[in-house]
């Protein structure tokens, strides 16, 4: 395999992967520590849930986002409470910023009545809930994207200011209906962001089995859509990022591919050791951990104390422990109705 | 009442819905501009409704239809034309997968209509000759119909579009231009769901949809001069099946025929003769029976057409020996 | 004779394919490495045949499936794993548009094999259960298997790769390693176009296929207990179906119960029950019944899935209904 | 609608749109007489099928492909015997260069068992004939696409030195199989040359409502493939390129993208009237027909005699009169056969 190549020379990639310094706007101490606040919460979700599995205390399979909570979080942060997301499988922490509980995450995982699926779709799949403007994950990659540029385009329709965001994988973007949705995103200047999660992983297969260069977001500028690339591991410049772009479309600058580079640090599914993945990557991403980086970062800049970033990690235990009671203890579904809600 | 063609009581349909709702838009290839479609239904909307409601999409059917499904979540009723029915296979994931499930797992609902062009005798070929309401009527979460003639065409499709479910609507272009009938003016709605007989008779059932529909009641005719009375049944839905109707005439007449131009084989022909050898076994005086395509792709040469395709002539044939058995 | 796992006696049959012909090769998502695809039905075969002949595809089902369409008419006999069957759907146009149609359009062969692990009552929702074999069975030009225990597996794996056109392989994941049996070693090919009694019986005849063959056998015991003594017929092919089998079986014991995991609407099972209520009416002495999975996409929550799928007990209940008639 | 800009900077677009004069091979007067000689049977078989189609002489409907026959030709042109060609519908030239009579052409458009698909399929689809190394059509756009690349890939498996050769339209790069098989050939190296060809129209659809910019080259580039546009309405300089690229691939070099700028003449089928064509633009492309020309500059250069062009063309004349006759002479296939074909 020969090493990929930037195909599309220097002047591009440089345009597309530095922003001004003055745009850049200021964050409250206050909503860093919510960024914080809801990656500590998400990773909670995940570590719980993976040990739940591992114990058979799960129901069939589920994935781990763990790597990905910077991305999951600045991305939903970005959001106005209009704005609709259809995120993945990966993106818990999407589903928590928007307003869904933790114990109807669990609900779901465990095929209850109280899950937002109702115990009808799996694991994090079918989690939608239009009141809180999110879109369930369909499992056919990426389904969600040509489904998200139409909300975006029900938006331009309307002349609603608002705005659309879904995400797919690296694997996500050798498919066609990538292709077709970025083009068509362009041709409609459609109010539309999409992340690329990066992880370096479909399932098994590596970047380099994937495509031949890696260029996500020069290819998506070919289609004149306005693209970048990002740290997926920083979760504030994915914040910066992710809102210009959301900004960006919204004031009717058009459709936006942000690439987010990160590591899927788990395997693909729970059953999955990922044995495929060399210890030195896991250990280069290990080291750039989104929370520990955040956490040492929030306390050098002495944006919040340790005791305050304490009490968070206490609560989000405490959160999650109590949801966890709560989906167990919940009802599963009356066979009864399996046959309700085909038809509205 | 006035006549209008097929072709034109579709057209008309369309304009009415988008006319009373704002949220109903129709998109597709080719769809917009003065051009309007590769048959001309959606001639003269743009111009009347502007080119945001009359979208020309690229060529990409799984993402034109995938963009619908998310403008459907949104409240939005798009009407999406795939070129020839043939080429809905292209954007079968955005159907199938998508859209046949959402409201199943999480609650929203789909309401978009898919028109597509459908069935062949003219000469055709294997690409846009096809008939795949099978495969959409196996899959659970979508409504299936298949107008017969111009009125329903235009009462199924404003229907379709109010329906807040995904709903497949199979036009049969070998009427388009062919088949002229009364259509009410301004509202008309058939309802979806309901089957209808549309010729009475006592000696057998033909239960047929869709073009057949034309073949069934000639056929009907021929065998009304040799004192064979055939009753006849439009399905016009084919999901949800209303299958009260088609009982019924069976558990009178004793005798039932299926008829569909789509492959016979694993066909919806298949499902109503199988309910009704299950449900009105005790009623039957001869063995349900079924025309359809036969188990190949469609044929182009006039010969090899005609082999393939059921039609009125065949329909006598087999209703004499369903009847002298 | 030794006893293998349905997974493995298909592995088995691939490596004994590849062993074979050089122009047998492997290709899909995760199917190379060390890794050896999702259900590791290809584990080791990349060590043993090189990376070329087992490669590992970038997600993009529609044209990894056309790649193999291209590499088929060239001579080459590409085994083509989808991760599931329910992502088949993805790859829809290049089965039914193009391999499906090729050798009827201008004579050129398309010897390739789709594996499709499908079916369900493992909890793993509407996206990782699907039975769609209906889709296929519907289309002209294809062939489609389902074995039903590890002996066939293997045997149906060979005869299709041997087979010069396009054949889908729906392998029962429920089975993979939940049921174990003999396997022939070396060449053991099972006829591609035949069922099988796998079960003599002459109360009533249970024809099945799949991982329902393994309930209709533990039913059958169930009502051999009761006296009622099942016939089982497995069908094996779906597509060409062998109903010679089917109808020779019902003509001896007058009663018909089909089984499938699919949704029973417009299923294979409709084909099947619908030539027997046209080709057997005579022999009938109670209605075809069918079971089949419900009108529903395949719910997630075992309550849920339970109800929605057909198994033993519930074939019990039917054939006694369908005896006591 | 915006004016699409080209997003990939000029650098890009010079890299890929000239070549060194140097690597230009010689072509010998008599090859460029064949060129002309093909361009004309060409051209003449499609004038009789429209006349034919337009008096009523046709069945079913058919597509014109006037204004392309130096892509058709020159494609054909470039492979060896040996190498597979899987042409579109408007690519009339390559079926006969490639050795298929004009009589089984007429055949198959008229339905008779004498047309390589024996009346199974339509017009200018299903025309294959493997012993011609001609894949027939599919109409699902652009299956012809990945089963080309199958091809190729079944070259490179066997370690043949051969190639695989395909056309789409400019509506063809739109849709997902595009993007999937571009991907996969630049992935796997394929011997594989793909002409784009760009006729401005996708049915009665232009370019700009199909895509934002019409970097068709670029964003093949964009996937680590050879790409380059050419003029599509001149036959030398189409042999030219598509030689280079077909010899590139053979020898191990890859995969390419020819982007043929060329015109759809006529309507997207018999029955279309094109009337959403702009005059002024089907005038400029007029004064660039292909064979007029091509014809001028044989002239022009003192490569062939008047009197030898003329006797082309009375041969065309002849050859096509004949091949209806021939065609229209043919039996239709059996009824009785109808279901012979469908296995192998
Ligand atoms: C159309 C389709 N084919 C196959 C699959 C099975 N599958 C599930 S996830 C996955 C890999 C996805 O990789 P990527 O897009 O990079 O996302 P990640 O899992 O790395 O987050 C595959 C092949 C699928 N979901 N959809
Ligand atoms: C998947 C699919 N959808 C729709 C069609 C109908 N159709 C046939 S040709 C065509 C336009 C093709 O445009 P282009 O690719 O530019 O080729 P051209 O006709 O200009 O040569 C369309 C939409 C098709 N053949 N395939
Ligand atoms: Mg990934
Ligand atoms: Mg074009």
């Amino acid at each position: 395999m020969t090493t990929p190549q930037n195909p599309l020379g220097t002047e591009l990639h440089k345009a597309l992967f530095s922003k001004p310094e003055s745009d850049v706007p200021a964050l409250t101490n206050r909503f860093r520590v919510d960024l914080y606040r809801w990656m500590c919460l998400t990773r909670t979700l995940d570590d719980t849930m993976v040990t739940m599995w591992k114990q058979g205390r799960g129901l069939g399979g589920t994935f781990s986002g763990r790597g990905h909570e910077a991305i999951s979080v600045a991305m939903a942060m970005a959001l106005e409470p209009d704005d609709v997301i259809a995120p993945m499988h990966r993106d818990v922490g999407s589903y928590l910023v928007r307003g869904m509980t933790p114990a109807r995450v669990f609900g779901n995982l465990l095929g209850r009545e109280t899950g937002p699926s109702g115990g009808r779709d799996a694991n994090l799949h079918g989690m939608g809930d239009l009141s809180l403007g999110i879109v369930g994950y369909v499992s056919h990659i990426p389904q969600q994207l040509p489904l998200s540029l139409g909300v975006a385009m029900s938006f331009k329709y309307r002349g609603e200011p608002r705005v659309a965001l879904t995400v797919c994988g690296d694997g996500g973007t050798t498919t066609g209906p990538y292709h077709e949705s970025l083009n068509m995103a362009a041709l409609y200047q459609a109010p539309l962001v999409l992340i690329v999660e990066n992880n370096k992983y479909a399932y098994s297969t590596p970047l380099h089995q994937q495509m031949a260069t890696f260029a996500i977001a020069e290819r998506a500028a070919g289609y004149g859509l306005n693209a970048v690339s990002e740290d997926g591991n920083d979760v504030e410049a994915m914040y910066l990022c992710v809102k210009a772009a959301v900004e960006r479309a919204r004031e009717g600058g058009g459709a936006s591919v942000i690439e987010a580079r990160t590591m899927r640090m788990l395997g693909h599914a729970i059953h999955d050791g990922a044995e495929y993945v060399p210890k030195e990557l896991l250990e280069k991403w290990e080291a750039r951990d989104p929370l520990v980086l955040y956490r040492r970062r929030l306390l050098q800049e002495g944006r919040a104390k340790p005791a305050q970033l304490e009490e968070i990690e206490a609560w989000a235990q405490a959160e999650i422990e109590q949801a966890v009671a709560e989906a167990e203890a919940a009802p599963f579904p009356d066979p009864g109705t399996v046959t309700d809600r085909v038809y509205a | 009442m006035r006549q209008l063609t097929y072709l034109q009581a579709i057209s008309e349909g369309i304009a009415h819905e988008m006319e009373r709702d704002p949220d109903v838009l129709v998109l597709g290839e080719d769809v917009g501009g003065e051009f309007g479609g590769a048959f001309k239904v959606t001639k003269g909307l743009a111009a009347r409704f502007g080119d945001q409601r009359v979208l020309n999409t690229p060529l990409a059917e799984q993402s034109f239809i995938g963009m619908a499904n998310g403008m459907a979540i949104m409240g939005l009723r798009p009407i999406i034309e795939v070129q020839f029915a043939d080429f809905i296979s292209t954007g079968f994931d955005s159907i199938v997968q998508s859209a046949a499930t959402i409201h199943y797992r999480f609650g929203a609902q789909v309401p978009w209509v898919i028109r597509a062009p459908s069935d062949g005798g003219i000469r055709s070929g294997p690409f846009h000759s096809q008939n795949p309401e099978a495969w959409f009527v196996h899959t659970p979460g979508l409504k299936v119909v298949a107008p017969s003639n111009p009125a329903n065409a235009k009462g199924l499709l404003c229907s379709a579009v109010r329906d807040p479910n995904p709903v497949v609507y199979f036009e049969a272009k070998p009427l388009y231009r062919s088949l002229r009938g009364p259509v009410p003016e301004g509202e008309h709605l058939t309802p979806i769901g309901e089957a209808e007989v549309v010729r009475e008779g006592h000696h057998l059932t033909i239960v047929a949809y869709g073009a057949q529909v034309t073949q069934a009641l000639s056929a009907a005719v021929t065998l009304g001069a040799e004192g064979i009375e055939a009753e006849v049944v439009d399905l016009r839905t084919l999901k949800p099946l209303d299958f009260d109707t088609v009982a019924d005439s069976v558990t009178r007449t004793s005798r039932l025929l299926v008829v569909h131009s789509a492959n016979r084989m694993v066909g919806v022909g298949a499902e109503v003769a199988a309910r009704v050898a299950e449900e009105c076994f005790d009623w039957l005086d001869a063995p349900v029976t079924r025309l359809g395509g036969l188990d190949t792709p469609v044929p182009f040469s006039p010969p090899l057409e005609d082999a393939y395709r059921p039609d009125a002539p065949k329909i006598v044939a087999a209703a004499r020996r369903l009847v002298a058995y």
